[in-house]
């Protein structure tokens, strides 16, 4: 097999590279076949049905239009768009204006092939650096490429590396021994560098990864409300509508495969996003145009389901989705009227005690269906354990909303006019043209601004 | 298929060539054994992953052809043969482009290893009903290429050097 | 193929048994290998996690506890057992007390095999027929077996064959072409006489599948709603906590199984539930010990999954059925407590239009854990598709509570108090040792029964 033949081979063979080669040319004419299928990442012109690589706000009517409510106050409620090939990462996150004046350097983490080499000078220089004045410059004159193969390979051996500390260390905190991660893994472990849940930690700011508890949903959750709590870490924002401190989930596309179906049966990342394809000469490379499965069924899919029609199959995982997509729609609305229940709560001078329990299932109601929707196929990744995120949620938000029912009944508010008012604000939100200000209209006089005003 | 090998003119000449060197071999019962066995099938570095979940398998001391010819008669066996065999011949010589990425049989060849698979079963096969859906590989879904491309490799440590090696060549 | 081997068989010949044989042992001779094996039916000593063959109580601790709240006012919280062998169904059907003195005729439709001449001799007189007086008494004159072969084979030529109609009328309704099935979906329609979800025709009480719209618990739901109302079948039961017409949802395996993973890949009942297996002498039959495929992975789940250890299988099996069986729990949970608000909206004399809402939701609520609870792979047939029906479960319920809790707080009623008393009825339940005693401690003084009384 070909590994035998590996083992043998001359293991002081190299590129002749520099090991801390960080820009993607560089490796071009070594490797043209994986280089031009890089190329490929451009293309960003064809969507599936709710994922692909076109460039457009996530706030769009067929996406997820009440975002700017659910996120209001924080950066996602600004502008948050459809993700796209690796190799926009570096214009994506130039230009998005979920970056300010006070962006911090690890925000650059999973954009740049400059960031291994930025940690091990800076330390926490790095992560706490301010993005625009001093992290992209650097970057930039480090001769950067967005996320390139010397983020995954060593420039010189090409072998498979973990280039991002935090993920080893995260690893380890869930007790995962990494010193000798099997080929397998390692097709999966180079993505979970990146595509993760992550928050920055009080200290120092370093991106780091809840994983001490486990990788579901409920186990992350309660290292933010335990372990991250008592490293001084509660919240990545206080919610616009409703004051609830939030954690906000990013893309835990590896925590989700790594509990579903595929994962569980050892299937890795790159079986389904690198699937091996010939390239002109015969030879068979590994796909470096990371996209949608959805468009290459037969190299990504069929090696392995080669007993199924394919078309039939992606119809069930349309199937799947659609499941999903509709259940997670329904979370959201849930969601948000929890949000202005407490919102009305608050104006209505309700105690202190039951608006903060109130925010508490506001709070986990939120997550539960947040860490779904941020998760990237809609679903796919672990059908079942989405679900169950999504049927906590719709119980939390709900807790939110019968407590306040009771409380705001007892002061004799009117529910029906409160309701009324949902309605309109959400209505606004849904109708408004601009993106950028479709924020606005998710507060108003009836439901005004509860977040403090920001630190000087 | 012989349109798409008129097109062609340049490269015909060596085309058959290699056409005419199978048909010449098929002559000697020897040849005839070697073209039959996984030996021959797996010179073709394509046929490599197919090989490797072959040998892998419980299927092992039989030959590809055991499987992939039609048995009932010589003369079947024979035209089936070379019309396969001048497939994979075309398209490592002059269609390389047209390779597809994944292989899958073709309707064509389902028929024939299903009915191979149940006259080597035949005793397996007498006293049930063994037959309720369309083949039997949509039960034996394994048998014997099933195994899917990851072999041991992938679970052992990766070697070094091993990507820089195969920096394109599966 | 095998198959144009069959079909030239001399088409002529037979078993030589009757037509109308309905005795088990009259095959006994003709197929030892499979008569055998039926026997096998008999042991019932062993459980798995959440199924096996033990006759023991669904109300036990671990299995589920209050289902006497949950059924209060029908025969399932009387008397309901876990299911066993086939061998079992009439000694199982004359011992429940859920048969009583007014059960009917179509209550051994799936029980005994001479269900289906009775049916062709009595027509309406069958469905509606007295179960205890005439039914069952004929039944065994007759000499009947308890599900057996000719249930599913014509005992003349031992093709498999439908022989309930209530399947075939219902499969065209829901317009699926039956005058040609292949084989692969006969070793599914022959379970599927029997392991559906069913109600009594208003008309004649005739055994009814409800799938004009589809097998899904919404579309079925929907079916209730409209077609079957319009026919004058409107609930099962009137609830005796909450006054709520219900309808009770029995055994949707076949319904779940089409719509889950296995099901959408063509896999049959039979593939799980009969796997070809070794006799004796050394030939090979299909199983006829309907089980737990988890006492048999080797054979049930080994011939397409043979490229998984089994032991990992299983274990990923668990997984799912751990986390859909907590779904449930929590779903049952928030029914019990709809059902309870519900009663103290009817003491509390709110509004009946605000009741008749609340009613609505709670019937809802309850189906979809319902349609999941009695389905028998505990999540297995379809993981995502159940958690889905437990997620709209939790939503109903959540607006019955919040309904209620509105009304029941502008009364001034004090709902810690009405908490406090749902824990009690619980508890009472759960503590009461003699199973036919425990639906007794669902109502009280507090929660006074909601049932109208028997009519005469
Ligand atoms: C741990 C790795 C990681 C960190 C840290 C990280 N990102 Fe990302 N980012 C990703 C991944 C993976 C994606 C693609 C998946 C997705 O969009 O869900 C992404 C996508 C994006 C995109 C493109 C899609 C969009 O959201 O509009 C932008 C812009 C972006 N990130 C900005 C940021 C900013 C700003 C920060 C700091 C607050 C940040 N990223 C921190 C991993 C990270
Ligand atoms: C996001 C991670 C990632 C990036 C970026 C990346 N690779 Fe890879 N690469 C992989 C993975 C995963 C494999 C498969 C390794 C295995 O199977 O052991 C691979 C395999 C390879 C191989 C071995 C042959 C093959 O095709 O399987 C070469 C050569 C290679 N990559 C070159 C490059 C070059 C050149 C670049 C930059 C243009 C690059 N890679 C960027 C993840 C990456
Ligand atoms: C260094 C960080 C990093 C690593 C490592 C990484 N990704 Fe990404 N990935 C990103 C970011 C950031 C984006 C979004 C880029 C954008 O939208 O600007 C992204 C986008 C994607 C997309 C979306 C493409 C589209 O068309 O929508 C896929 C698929 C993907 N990554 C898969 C992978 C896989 C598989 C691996 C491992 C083999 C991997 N990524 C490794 C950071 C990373
Ligand atoms: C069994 C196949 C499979 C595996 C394994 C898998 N994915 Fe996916 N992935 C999919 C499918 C299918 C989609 C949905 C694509 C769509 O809706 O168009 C998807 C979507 C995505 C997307 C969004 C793509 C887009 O078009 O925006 C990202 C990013 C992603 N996956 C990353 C990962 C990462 C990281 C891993 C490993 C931790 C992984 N996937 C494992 C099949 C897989
Ligand atoms: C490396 C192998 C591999 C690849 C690649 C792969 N799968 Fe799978 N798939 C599996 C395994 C293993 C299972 C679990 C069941 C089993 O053991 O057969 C599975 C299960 C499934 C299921 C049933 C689970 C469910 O949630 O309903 C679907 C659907 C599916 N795969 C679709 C896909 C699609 C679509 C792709 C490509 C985007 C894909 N698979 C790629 C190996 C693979
Ligand atoms: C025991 C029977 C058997 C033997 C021996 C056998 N094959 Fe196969 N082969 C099959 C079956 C079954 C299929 C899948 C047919 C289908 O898709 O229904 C198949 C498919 C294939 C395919 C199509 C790709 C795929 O995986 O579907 C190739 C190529 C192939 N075989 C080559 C070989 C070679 C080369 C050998 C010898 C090294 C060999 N086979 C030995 C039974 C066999
Ligand atoms: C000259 C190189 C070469 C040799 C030698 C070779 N093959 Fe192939 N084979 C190919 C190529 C190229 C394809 C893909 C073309 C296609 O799909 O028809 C292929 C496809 C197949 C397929 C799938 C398509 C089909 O016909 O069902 C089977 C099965 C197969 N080969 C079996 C064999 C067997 C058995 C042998 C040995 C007797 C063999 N091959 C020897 C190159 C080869
Ligand atoms: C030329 C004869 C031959 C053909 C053709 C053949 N087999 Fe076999 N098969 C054997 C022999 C011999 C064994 C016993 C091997 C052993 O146990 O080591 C076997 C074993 C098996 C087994 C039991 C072991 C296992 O892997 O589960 C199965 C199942 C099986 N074959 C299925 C098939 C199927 C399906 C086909 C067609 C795709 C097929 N066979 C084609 C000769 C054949
Ligand atoms: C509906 C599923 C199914 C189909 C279709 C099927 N099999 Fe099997 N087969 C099984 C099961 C289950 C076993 C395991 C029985 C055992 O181990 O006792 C088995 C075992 C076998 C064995 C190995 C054990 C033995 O008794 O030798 C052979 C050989 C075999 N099958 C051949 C075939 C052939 C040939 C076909 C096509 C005509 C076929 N099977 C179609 C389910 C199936
Ligand atoms: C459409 C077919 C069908 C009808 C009609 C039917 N049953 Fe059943 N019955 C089943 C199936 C299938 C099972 C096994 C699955 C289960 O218990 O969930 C079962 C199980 C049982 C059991 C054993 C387990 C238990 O529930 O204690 C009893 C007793 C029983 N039924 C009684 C009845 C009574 C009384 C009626 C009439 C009210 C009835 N059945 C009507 C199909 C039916
Ligand atoms: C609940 C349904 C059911 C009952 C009851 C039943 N069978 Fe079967 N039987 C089947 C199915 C399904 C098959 C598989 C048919 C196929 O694959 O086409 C089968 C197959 C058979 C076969 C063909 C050989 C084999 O084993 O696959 C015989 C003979 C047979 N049954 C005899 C009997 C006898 C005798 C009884 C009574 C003791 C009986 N059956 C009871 C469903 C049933
Ligand atoms: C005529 C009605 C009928 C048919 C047809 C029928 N079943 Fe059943 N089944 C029942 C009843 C009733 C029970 C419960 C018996 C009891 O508990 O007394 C049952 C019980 C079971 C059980 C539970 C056994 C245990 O140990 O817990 C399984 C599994 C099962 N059936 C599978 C099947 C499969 C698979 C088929 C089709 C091949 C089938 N049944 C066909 C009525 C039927
Ligand atoms: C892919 C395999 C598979 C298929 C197909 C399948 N089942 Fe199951 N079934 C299971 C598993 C696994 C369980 C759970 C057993 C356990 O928990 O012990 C189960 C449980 C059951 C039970 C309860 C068994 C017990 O021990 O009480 C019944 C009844 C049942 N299934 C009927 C059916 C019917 C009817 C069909 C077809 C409509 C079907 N199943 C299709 C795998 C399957
Ligand atoms: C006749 C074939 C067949 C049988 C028998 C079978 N499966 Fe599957 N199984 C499949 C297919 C097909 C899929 C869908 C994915 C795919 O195409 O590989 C699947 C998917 C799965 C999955 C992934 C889906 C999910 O919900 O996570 C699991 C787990 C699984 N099977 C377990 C089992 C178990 C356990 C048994 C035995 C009780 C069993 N299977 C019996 C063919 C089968
Ligand atoms: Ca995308
Ligand atoms: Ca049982």
């Amino acid at each position: 097999s070909t590994g035998d033949k590996a083992a043998t081979a001359d293991a002081t063979k190299t590129t002749g590279l520099s090991k801390d080669e960080i820009s993607n040319e560089a490796f071009k004419d070594l490797f043209p076949l994986q280089y031009n299928s890089y190329q490929k990442n451009k293309q960003d012109t064809e969507d599936t049905k709710y994922s692909g690589s076109v460039k457009r706000s996530k706030y769009d009517a067929d996406k997820e239009p009440y975002l700017p409510i659910l996120f209001n106050g924080y950066g996602f409620a600004t502008e948050y768009n459809e993700d796209r090939g690796h190799i926009y990462a570096n214009e994506d996150i130039r230009s998005v204006k979920r970056i300010n004046d006070k962006s911090i350097g690890s925000c650059l983490t999973c954009k740049s092939t400059a960031v291994p080499q930025m940690i091990a000078e800076m330390g926490d220089g790095y992560w706490g650096g301010n993005f625009n004045t001093d992290i992209w410059p650097k970057a930039e004159s480090m001769g950067h490429s967005p996320i390139g193969c010397s983020d995954c390979h060593d420039p010189e051996t090409m072998d498979l590396r973990i280039t991002r500390p935090s993920f080893t260390k995260a690893m380890e905190a869930k007790g995962v021994d990494m010193s000798n991660p099997t080929r397998n893994e390692m097709r999966s472990y180079v993505c979970a560098q990146c595509h993760v849940e992550y928050h920055f930690a009080a200290s120092n700011s370093e991106v780091t990864f809840p994983w001490n508890n486990g990788f579901k949903p409920e186990e992350i959750y309660e290292y933010y409300e335990k372990t991250a709590k008592e490293k001084g870490f509660e919240k990545d924002f206080v919610h616009n509508v409703s004051g609830t401190p939030i954690i906000k989930a990013q893309h835990p596309d590896f925590e989700t495969h790594m509990e579903g179906p595929h994962g569980k049966a050892g299937v890795s990342c790159a079986d389904c996003h690198m699937p091996y394809e010939r390239s002109d000469d015969k030879k068979k490379i590994s796909s470096h145009w990371w996209k949608s499965p959805l468009k290459s069924m037969d190299t990504s899919c069929g090696q392995c389901h080669r007993d199924r029609e394919l078309d039939k199959l992606k119809e069930r995982v349309i199937d799947i989705q659609d499941t999903h997509m509709e259940a997670l729609h329904k979370a959201e609305d849930i969601s948000i009227e929890a949000h202005y229940y407490v919102n009305k709560m608050i104006v209505s001078k309700i105690s202190e005690v039951k608006i903060k329990k109130a925010q508490e299932h506001v709070r986990k109601g939120q997550w539960f269906w947040d860490f779904v929707a941020a998760e990237s196929a809609a679903g796919f990744h672990n059908p079942q354990g989405a679900m169950s995120s999504l049927k906590t949620s719709v119980e939390e938000s709900n807790a939110a909303i019968r407590l306040a029912t009771e409380e705001l009944v007892k002061k004799g508010i009117n529910l029906d006019e409160l309701k009324g008012e949902i309605e309109k604000a959400k209505k606004a939100v849904y109708e408004e043209k601009d993106n950028f200000k479709k924020k606005e209209h998710a507060i108003n006089s009836y439901f005004p601004a509860q977040q403090p005003p920001p630190k000087k | 298929m012989l349109k798409k090998l008129m097109r062609i003119d340049k490269k015909i000449l060596i085309f058959g060539a290699l056409f005419a060197g199978i048909v010449l071999s098929v002559l000697t019962a020897k040849t005839m054994a070697y073209t039959d066995s996984a030996g021959f099938c797996k010179n073709c570095h394509i046929m490599t992953p197919v090989y490797e979940s072959f040998v892998d398998s419980t299927h092992t001391k039989l030959s590809c052809n055991d499987c992939h010819l039609p048995h009932e008669s010589v003369a079947k066996k024979l035209v089936f043969k070379g019309k396969a065999g001048m497939g994979h011949v075309y398209y490592n010589t002059l269609g390389s482009s047209k390779i597809p990425n994944v292989f899958h049989a073709t309707e064509n060849s389902k028929e024939v290893i299903n009915g191979n698979c149940i006259s080597c079963h035949e005793k397996t096969l007498e006293n049930v009903s063994h037959e309720a859906k369309d083949s039997c590989s949509s039960c034996h879904r394994q048998v014997p290429h099933g195994k899917g491309f990851k072999d041991e490799n992938y679970k052992k440590p990766p070697v070094t050097g091993d990507l820089l090696e195969n920096k394109g060549g599966y």
